[in-house]
């Protein structure tokens, strides 16, 4: 195993200083996932207004690969389009079903790209998409609730 | 009775085939003697034999990549859980089933059954699965004690009436009176697909329709039917399934439950324990979803991953090739055995509707000796009410002599059972 | 720490001993790398390894003796009904039971403790089964999953309270309120004897004089137990044990139920099926005694048999020998542990009343992330909540890091653990 | 296997012409017992008068072994002490737990000798212990109604 593809730099860094971190006023939704096999938890907020993601918010216990992937989905998501923001959410869960096969975009993915040495980890992927999957039923509540 | 096929439909000629003695050859149990004669081995409906190639599966796994499922980081529990995990979709692709997660695995066809039935309860939120006085189960009279006790006892615990069809002279379920046996009261509707004592093989659309119509939902007891013919549940358009890894050349300790993913979202939890939950405190658990939430504790590892292997087998043979080579097997043995004096066959006579699976009377002589004497020149046979009392009792007999046929079955075995035949009667004619 | 036994006391050189060179030998797995490095297998609390003499057990079985039992006069059905009957004497034999037929079949630990919570119900028939709105069950703080959610599920069933004892801050049962806690309203009182998480071994003997004073039920959850230590049911005055085929060198998909034989024969039946019953018409049903009435359909026969080849192993180095063996290894891991800089172990920190697993946090990294480092290396610990998530709660952590220890495991391997957990600080300090 | 050790001529004999079959009255008890592996049953009267079995009469399907175990039984214990008739009965027992590995005392076991060769195949014991068996149970009933 080469633990370098695991945690890259990039991984490290999110994950000792995360981005976005802590739960913020105001919000449309608060989601609450829980890694069901480790015990990891997630709450995330979104605020969307007008179809734009204006915050995203969290908190949690996690280990460095979902607290990581938090952080660099608050990056990437946060003020996009609420549409951008699911396409970049499907590419990314995309990526991380990939087992190492597909070549990230870093267009799209940013810092994500980071990413691609998880997927070959099938143990870790889900880590690494706990954050994800609660974004998208948090946007998915929000949005019922966006009035614009 | 010769089996002639009318032109213009598929020829025996055409129609897929194996190698019956190449098969043979991967089953190291046809190495052996009983009493000193070659083995023949008729009694696949109790269990099947297994090629070395599933043995291997199992020691393969045990060997190098042992460990529990689910639970770990390390490289050998990911590689025994990616194992497992392929073994389900390999499973759920073998029943046509639209979705891995909707094969639960359980420890054998029995565990299934009762799995379904202890959704049920007066309890339930979900309206398909609430029961109570009034309400209705309906099986039928040629069942396998694993499909008749767990309904018996839903009905005792719930007040529910048990209700079932009849089976004619012929071996055949009795539909006449359908209508008024599946009706707005019946909640559930779990019928053989294939007969481990009459052999019979159950039409079952008529039935499935009706349970439809009135908003029951539909179960197949399978087990003797996927091991011996392709299965596709979404054509079948029931909701439940049950199979066993036993009779499939899979390891024994492992069934499979499939049922729709929906309708399995909608069940309560049967076992608890380790695996099937979201979360646990003290006061409250919530459940994970399905196939997880019915998976309490460790499941079977090793029978999962042979029971792949087994898949794989099969489907290398093709369940078309397995279902044509039980056919001619069961229209030759159907000549064979007429032709034995004394001899009654309980069930359909012809090879049209019906498996590999042969119960018969010998004159007076009681079935625990035929199979004794038949014992004595290596042909295993099944003799006993074959855990379908009920339809023992249909027949007017406590008990019949099973002769059973698999992928490894040939001619020249059933000309030695019609031998050993010969012999019963002289010992006891 | 060292261990240091009072003059007077069995010293360690009076301790009986085993090669576990030798033994390591008998294990294939070892011979096996992982990410370049040799297999370091810690985590046996998970699931165990097995030595070739358990996969030989299957192999030869499957390859030679395969066949259903209890249900065929046939040779191989004969020899497979020996086999199978002939395991279940040597394991009643394993954990001191009065007779074989105290021990039933399952499929793991967690179907065995849910056959004992389903036979209560407000219908029993028995007083001592009979539970309702009023009546109380008493489990532990530091259960698994498995020892809770029956209990969880039995509550809601039927109305009754669930209640448990604490846990101290050293790992132990809080046993300050034993006599209010179990009182004249308790039916059962479920309680681990050897905590998976904590490793902490329970002393059973005040709770079980308690539990039969109040007129309830004991069980103990031996899933941890039987595999590393002596047991002896008589002498503990249990009325249940659970234990598991795959955590004792056995194979999955086999657990086992003891239970007094008189309280088996007072309990109804829970999965219904083939081979538990007396008699069947559609009508009604009369069941077998224990333990087939607790057999429903083909058991897990192969499963069985190997896991009386385990228990053969186990036997041969002596249950003594493996509890020595383990106690050796967790005085020298907590010593070599605890100089492990930010390293906090859960649970007793001396080597008595605790086995071989060790429950830790390194400073703030997360168990994964600990985990996946040390796979790097070969070493397989376990990482999470350990299906024991109420246990964690306790401590204020959502997840722990394990490392458990078995006849295998050598002083080199937990060195190789230490050096890890180095490995692990540099990336993560 | 020798099939002639366990379809001895004399088990033929008596599964051919069995003894004492049929349910006749009086009694004291009667019993129905059933082989649950195999569906094999027998209903078995017993009249007890002052500690002596005056009459055992039964019916029942079963396999030439079960019968003719039947009607060896008639033949040694009807008209016995009882207590005779159950201390045969539980050498009887003794023989075929015996796996073919006891000399049977043909003083007390007469044609039930016969039996030993049966002791070598476990699957058919149950067969040959069924009317034994429910002559066991009847027995004790009957005693406890038997007046004197
Ligand atoms: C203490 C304890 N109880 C119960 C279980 C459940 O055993 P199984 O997974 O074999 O059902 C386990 C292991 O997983 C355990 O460690
Ligand atoms: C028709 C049928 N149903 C159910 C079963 C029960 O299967 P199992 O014994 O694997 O539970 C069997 C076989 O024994 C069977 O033939």
């Amino acid at each position: 195993m080469q633990l370098d593809q695991l945690y890259q730099e990039i991984i490290l860094d999110h994950y000792r200083r995360p981005k976005g971190k802590g739960l913020r006023e105001p919000y449309g939704a608060e989601v609450h996932h829980v890694n069901p096999t480790c015990g990891d938890e997630i709450t995330l907020r979104v605020w969307l207004v007008g179809g734009v993601v204006k915050d995203i918010s969290y908190d949690g216990a996690g280990c460095s690969i979902s607290q990581a992937a938090a952080s660099i989905m608050y990056e990437l998501l946060a003020g996009a389009q609420l549409s951008t923001a699911l396409q970049i959410n499907e590419v990314f869960v995309e990526l991380m079903g990939s087992r190492g096969k597909l070549e990230p975009d870093e267009d799209l993915l940013g810092d994500g790209v980071a990413f691609a040495g998880v997927s070959k980890y099938p143990a870790r992927v889900k880590c690494a998409l706990l954050p994800w999957m609660a974004f998208k039923d948090a946007a998915a509540r929000a949005a019922a609730s966006d009035e614009e | 009775m010769t089996l002639t096929i009318p032109a213009g439909m598929p020829q025996y000629d055409d129609a897929p085939r194996f190698d019956v003695e190449k098969v043979r050859a991967d089953f190291p149990i046809f190495g052996r003697a009983v009493n000193g004669q070659p083995l023949v081995y008729l009694d696949s409906a109790n269990t099947s034999q297994k090629p070395q190639q599933v043995i291997d599966a199992l020691a393969v796994h045990y060997a190098l990549h042992n460990a529990n499922v689910s639970r770990s980081v390390h490289t050998l529990g990911t590689e025994a859980t990616e194992a497992y995990e392929d073994a389900r979709a390999k499973i759920a692709n073998f029943v046509g089933a639209p979705s891995p997660d909707e094969i639960v695995f359980v420890k054998n066809s029995s565990e299934a059954i009762n799995l379904v039935a202890y959704a049920f309860s007066p309890r339930s939120e979900d309206d398909r699965f609430r029961i109570g006085p009034g309400d209705e189960i309906v099986i039928s009279e040629m069942e396998h004690h694993s499909n008749i006790v767990p309904w018996q006892m839903l009905a005792e615990r719930t007040g529910a009436t048990l209700r079932w069809f009849g089976v004619t002279d012929q071996g055949r379920l009795d539909l006449s009176n359908l209508d008024e046996l599946v009706n707005e009261r019946t909640k559930i509707v779990s019928i053989v697909h294939m007969s481990n004592i009459l052999g019979t093989v159950n039409a079952t659309s008529r039935i499935t329709k009706r349970a439809h119509e009135v908003g029951a939902l539909m179960m197949l007891d399978a087990s003797q039917s996927v091991p011996h013919l392709p299965m596709d549940v979404v054509a079948y358009d029931v909701d439940f399934i049950a199979f066993t890894g036993h009779k499939m050349l899979g390891p024994t300790g492992i069934g499979c439950l499939w049922g729709r993913g929906e309708l399995l979202n909608a069940m309560p939890p049967f076992l608890g324990g380790g695996s099937m939950i979201e979360t646990v405190t003290m006061e409250k658990t919530t459940y994970a979803a399905a196939p997880a939430r019915f998976e309490a504790g460790t499941p079977p590892i090793a029978e999962a991953i042979a029971l792949g292997a087994a898949v794989d087998y099969l489907t290398n043979l093709g369940m078309d090739a397995v279902l044509w080579h039980e056919k001619e097997l069961t229209a030759y043995a159907l000549d064979a055995l007429v032709t034995v004096p004394g001899l009654k066959i309980y069930g359909p006579q012809i090879p049209v509707g019906r498996g590999g699976t042969i119960s018969f009377s010998l004159g007076d002589i009681h079935p625990h000796d035929v199979g004794q004497i038949l014992d004595a020149d290596g042909v295993q046979v099944r003799v006993g009410h074959h855990c379908a009392k009920p339809t023992c009792a249909r027949f007017g007999v406590p008990a019949m002599t099973r002769a059973s046929f698999y992928v490894y079955t040939t001619t020249e075995e059933i000309d030695a059972l019609v031998r050993g035949l010969e012999k019963v009667r002289k010992v006891f004619g």
